[in-house]
């Protein structure tokens, strides 16, 4: 038992760390948040030569890591920094679904995709789908020349800027069922393909994405007809590592933030954090940060593990994440006061991507069911 | 005891029924219900609407043009007003000003004023904090020295819900700096027109314009519009703070809010079957409406409990913190219940006048807004730590 | 709309008040519960000249009340005098299901039980049927004299005291079934009935009941074949009302013992209630004793409305009771610190009462499901 | 980072695994996971079983008799010894005084008391709260005044857990009233058979007896007792306080619970099916697992960690607020699992050789039991309160 980085991961921590601090101040990020594609292409690009999203890819891939460790270390880094660039939509989830269903053809596209030139976004979830990955009523129908997509992908996290979308569609079986479900490459220009980007509540950026009859060849499928979900569920799997992990530095910029207010701000004669009962209830804060750290840990480091190993320690790092995100964030607007309500105050835009996180992959009450449920399956 | 409408009571709510269908705008009750931005000319209309019919400043006496109502039915009516999408009435003149005016101002003031508030011609907001006299209000710094006819004023308020709009602005300042400092606060009614006043915009943290800074720089006050006394401002502050109880709790809003948030869990769905038969979901959306079936009881018990008024401070501590907490709870399912949904935001499909379809369900466009801006209810109008302090004081700790 | 009691109410609740201050101090409590059936027969008897069992009985049936606020007002100071006797399982049980379906014949147990001589139990719930109302295995088969009844009853409130039990079996349907449920009158020594009684961990008194083909006569039976449910579950409701209103009383006590403390303990130099955290706590103590009490009116006022909106008034008072009952006796005890841990201190005996009203016909789940369940009933 | 034990470590646990199987008598652990009351006689019998093997002083450092293990063999020792369900060994000689003799303790109270409390010659108790000095233990007033070559030791301890079985304990008392009022503490060590000592029992609100009150009239205590230096005993006090952390978030224990309560929960039924499937109780049961499962890896990441030493006291404060809070729910949920059968409560019942039938389930006489007896590890060894407040200095506030 270890709990130190590696040097390796501590240097990259370090180094998106100075990064951040040095190139990418709340406002910059603020303006590009409401740009067109609600984040910085030249921040990208120098995200990508800093070897930043190869370190979501291991070698095999182009990249030099993909690990658990990799994927927590960046993310609480990039949480940190409310960096609002689509790694998640491009590394984790649309490359993570290339890299382990594509045929070597299909891989070529990880390299344009570490150096940056080339984006994705996974278009998986639906209008009524919510949280659950095996629910696919698009279509994909098999044609003389390929295949014909018809359907609706909702809430697709950067849809509105990949240039390739990996769309998972429906090739037999029931709505709910997690056989049948196939995922295929899809310019992004492809006729029948409308894409109707907007931003999010948080600072990012996604798209309603509506297929009418896409035409693709067969060399658009990734993997064997039907059996994708497996590698969906795995790719979920390390994107709420990521959100977990993000939502851990984003909880200890709020819970800093708040004790130095707490130590300068006064009311009634003495700084704030004189006053008892906040003072309790920022040592819960501090409690709960670091058991939602643990969790994040134990969902990295159970990554390789089998699949209920796996699973339940992802979804008890994200229902942490989701319970204890939420308390830091009200909790830190709350004793800040009035002044954390503002715009202008950076408090803000922190507490909003915390929160907003529970919304992506699965809430707190998502993960205790399924949890739970998993819990039966290992019984 | 009786939970029961007694047979007046019933008349009464019926006759504000009556009213609601006969007399909102259908497109402004729409607004509400779709939790869309509202414009001054909105509020400007339904205020005139009740103005005529004299509805409007439910809690006055009848002597000043008020309705005389008791408290349960100023409830009724801020119920059903709530249940039929009315948007709520600007409260800074009608239920803060009045209150201290028909209490402690002059004869003439109040001639002046309360008519200009009941007829729209003023429209009020309220200069209380600043930015260093937050939950401390006594420690404001905001400061009026005599000179002749005028008190002089300088400093700064902030938190100035819809300033943007107001003419009138009614302020605590520092008349003298000796004594405890609650001790040397004065009661100023304040013209915005006035020169050397200029109010800055507050953009929440979702990007709304509710609040304002205002600035005072040697702003001259004629001396007339001091209320009651100089240097005891602080006594109807504090009246004020206590006085207003009615709807503090805000049952009627909450029912809404609740109802509104069942009609999504209807809606939404896991694995094709309504959220709201979903087993956790359904158990948080239980404790919510437990506790608010609960609340509306607590609020009528305590409104018309013989010895409300000697425990009102406590009281209206409990109904806020409670109040607020339903709220805060209500807004949060609600985020959850949207699952992804409650990530798009475009600030605009919440304007009047926006065409295009919207991004997921209908009634998803306004929740997560909602989520972070009612952060605020339990900071504003004295945080719920600074009530939970006013109830333990009462409990004797 | 009034929610002041009426002047009957009232002096009943002084009257009770004052005679349990002049004649039930805790040490005489705790005796009697430590006796053979854990409450005082002599004061059992006063109770009943005091007209208090009476008041649980509407005047058709030889009382003068029964209405909801009867049962609440009564309850409430019960619970703050922490009594022990019979008044649930004699009164409100098992003569609340007699008056709803006895014949004349049986009804006529009821003066015998208002004047106090007379004992009643409940014989209802069964080994695995938790707080399902309509659980019930144990049989009853009709013979040519009359009835045969056979099975286990579980947790009989003063089972172990009664000179008649109550007793339900199924005559008719599957395990969980409403329809063909029966109830009958079965006096306690009757052959083939084995009662093992036992205390309470809160100072009550209960019974496991055996039955091992019992021979009743057909005017044992209560009220049509088959048809005893909706009987079985306006007892419950009223029985909910009455535990939600014991735990108001209880509540009351805590807190009041609580301030009490809180003013006087001295640590630091200074009485513990100027620290402000436990300041803060004492005040949601307050609020939420306050709502649990709304919630209780609310179940008392709405008794006689029709099914769901009587049935969910219901559950929310015992779900807040529960809730609320938890956090009081909770945060008394931890504020209380080491002297609350101690059978010497009377707050404990309070504390373990109102804790274990949480597991008497329903717990917070419980009500939380059954509500939301009958919120769709209602849909 | 690593989360997988490395071989040695496996290697290790299986030689505990080992040992606990040949060693640990079964009648034992079977009384231990049944949750019955344990006799002197069963702690003794654990106790010598585990000195036999050099494995009973886990924390102290091998030239004392220790074991020399590290944090994380500590803590599967632990974990294992729970699993197999041996009883805890009794801590105030082995884990309370004992560093605290071998950091300030003399030459000659090493060689004394250290091999008597391996061998078992020795029972200690601890001498700390009295009933004016709970959470603000530095207010003591038992007093200890120098006679000659004794100190004179009167006052009242309490809360003294198992001080019915001791022959030694360990007290703080005041030797001066100068200064602060940590400063004129002593650190002593009294033969309980000493002439002026009396033991009362204190039963706790659900029956059982394991602390006491020790009276002192005029209790002589040779000099030769003293710890350390005179009035520097709180100094002593607070190394014992924050340098105990191996197994203060009771990790191993809080495992076997949550196994006991889904063991529970598979057994009992609602509708047939077991309660474990309901989903409320399953989410409930959910979030507490997760919780533990965080909890394991906080505990071993902190114990750890290389600025462990610096931080110890809020580190100890986070095990042990997070460790009682989990230890609680899962005694809660535990009660709430039972329904009805948890109030039954037949205290002979905990008793070896009690042959009746258990009322309900065989897993249900203890239950309720423990829920109310535990409410008492947030209040002792520094009440929750008293750790946060650690926690908050360590923040800076």
């Amino acid at each position: 038992m270890d709990f130190n980085h590696s040097d390796d991961r501590t240097m990259l921590k370090d180094m998106v760390s100075r990064f951040l601090a040095d190139n990418y101040p709340l406002a910059v990020r603020n303006r590009s948040a409401e740009s067109t594609e609600g984040f910085s292409r030249d921040i990208w690009q120098q995200f990508a030569e800093l070897g930043l999203i190869g370190a979501l890819f291991d070698e095999q891939h182009g990249g030099f890591g993909g690990a658990g460790f990799d994927i927590s270390v960046l993310f609480e880094a990039l949480g940190r920094g409310l960096v609002n660039e689509p790694f998640l939509a491009s590394a984790i989830l649309g490359g993570g679904l290339i890299a382990q269903l594509g045929n070597d053809v299909q891989k070529d596209i990880l390299t344009e995709v570490i150096s940056g030139k080339t984006l994705l976004a996974l278009a998986h979830g639906e209008p009524e789908s919510r949280f659950d990955p095996a629910q696919v009523t698009c279509r994909a129908s098999q044609t003389d020349s390929g295949w014909t997509i018809d359907g609706h992908k909702a809430v697709v996290l950067n849809g509105d800027s990949a240039d390739i979308l990996v769309v998972t569609a429906r090739v037999s079986g029931g709505d709910w069922d997690e056989d049948g479900i196939s995922a295929f490459l899809v310019p992004a220009g492809q006729s029948g393909v409308e894409i109707r980007g907007y931003p999010t509540i948080d600072g990012l950026h996604a798209a309603e994405i509506h297929l009418s009859s896409v035409e693709m060849g067969g060399d658009a499928l990734l993997g064997p007809i039907g059996k994708a979900f497996p590698a969906i569920e795995l790719a979920v799997a390390r994107a709420n590592i990521a959100l977990a992990s993000e939502a851990i530095g984003l909880m200890d910029v709020c819970r800093d933030m708040t004790l130095d207010y707490l130590q300068t701000r006064k009311q009634f004669g003495v700084p704030i954090g004189k006053f008892q009962a906040l003072q309790h209830r920022m040592a819960t804060v501090l409690m709960e940060i670091e058991q939602a750290r643990s969790a994040c840990i134990n969902a990295a480091g159970r990554l390789d593990l089998p699949r209920v190993q796996r699973e339940q320690a992802v979804s008890t790092a994200k229902a942490l994440a989701g319970r204890v995100g939420r308390l830091v964030a009200e909790e830190a607007i709350q004793m800040h006061g009035g002044i954390a309500m503002t715009w202008e105050f950076d408090l803000g835009h922190y507490a909003k991507r915390l929160i907003m996180i529970d919304n992506q992959f699965g809430d707190v009450d998502y993960h205790l069911a399924r949890f739970a449920e998993l819990s039966r399956t290992a019984a | 005891m009786d939970l029961n409408f007694s047979d007046d009571e019933l008349a009464f709510r019926d006759e504000v029924r009556a009213f609601l269908d006969k007399n909102l705008p259908a497109a402004l009750a729409a607004k509400v219900k779709g939790g869309k931005r509202l414009v001054k000319e909105d509020m400007d209309t339904w205020h005139a609407i009740l103005n005529r019919q004299g509805w409007l400043a439910e809690s006055w006496p009848v002597e000043f043009g008020g309705t005389g109502w008791n408290a349960v039915q100023q409830q009724i009516f801020e119920d059903e007003c709530c249940a039929a999408g009315a948007p709520r009435t600007v409260p800074f003149g009608l239920k803060m000003l009045a209150p201290v005016l028909i209490k402690y101002g002059s004869e003439e003031q109040k001639r002046t004023y309360l008519p200009r508030i009941l007829d729209g011609s003023d429209w009020w907001c309220q200069g209380y904090s600043e930015p260093g006299a937050g939950s401390d209000l006594a420690s404001l710094k905001t400061k009026a020295i005599r000179d002749g006819d005028h008190y002089v004023v300088n400093g700064q308020k902030t938190w100035t819900t819809l300033g943007q709009y107001a003419n009138k602005i009614f302020c605590l300042v520092r008349t003298s700096t000796e004594g405890k400092p609650q001790e040397g606060i004065s009661f100023l009614l304040i013209d915005m027109e006035t020169p050397g006043i200029t109010v800055r915009p507050i953009i929440l943290l979702e990007g709304t314009h509710e609040v304002n800074e205002v600035f005072f720089d040697d702003v001259r006050v004629p001396v007339a519009n001091l209320v009651g006394e100089e240097n005891r401002g602080w006594t109807y502050a504090k009246y004020l703070l206590t006085h207003e109880r009615t709807n503090i709790a805000n049952v009627g809003a909450n029912k809404v809010s609740l109802a509104h948030l069942k009609h999504i869990g209807q809606h939404q769905k896991i694995r094709g079957r309504p959220l709201i038969e979903d087993p956790l979901f359904a158990a948080r959306l239980a404790e919510i409406e437990m506790d608010l079936d609960a609340m509306a009881t607590t609020n009528l018990r305590l409104l018309s409990s013989p010895d409300s008024a000697a425990n009102a401070g406590p009281m209206s501590s409990m109904l806020k913190i409670k109040g607020t907490e339903i709220r805060q709870a209500l807004n949060d399912l609600t985020r959850r219940a949207l699952g992804p949904y409650a990530m798009p935001f475009v600030s605009e499909a919440l304007d009047t006048g926006y065409n295009e379809a919207p991004i997921g369900p209908d009634y998803a466009a306004p929740v997560s807004q909602e989520y972070f801006n009612n952060r605020k209810i339990s900071i504003y109008g004295g945080s719920n730590e600074i009530q939970r302090g006013i109830i333990s004081k009462m409990m004797g700790l």
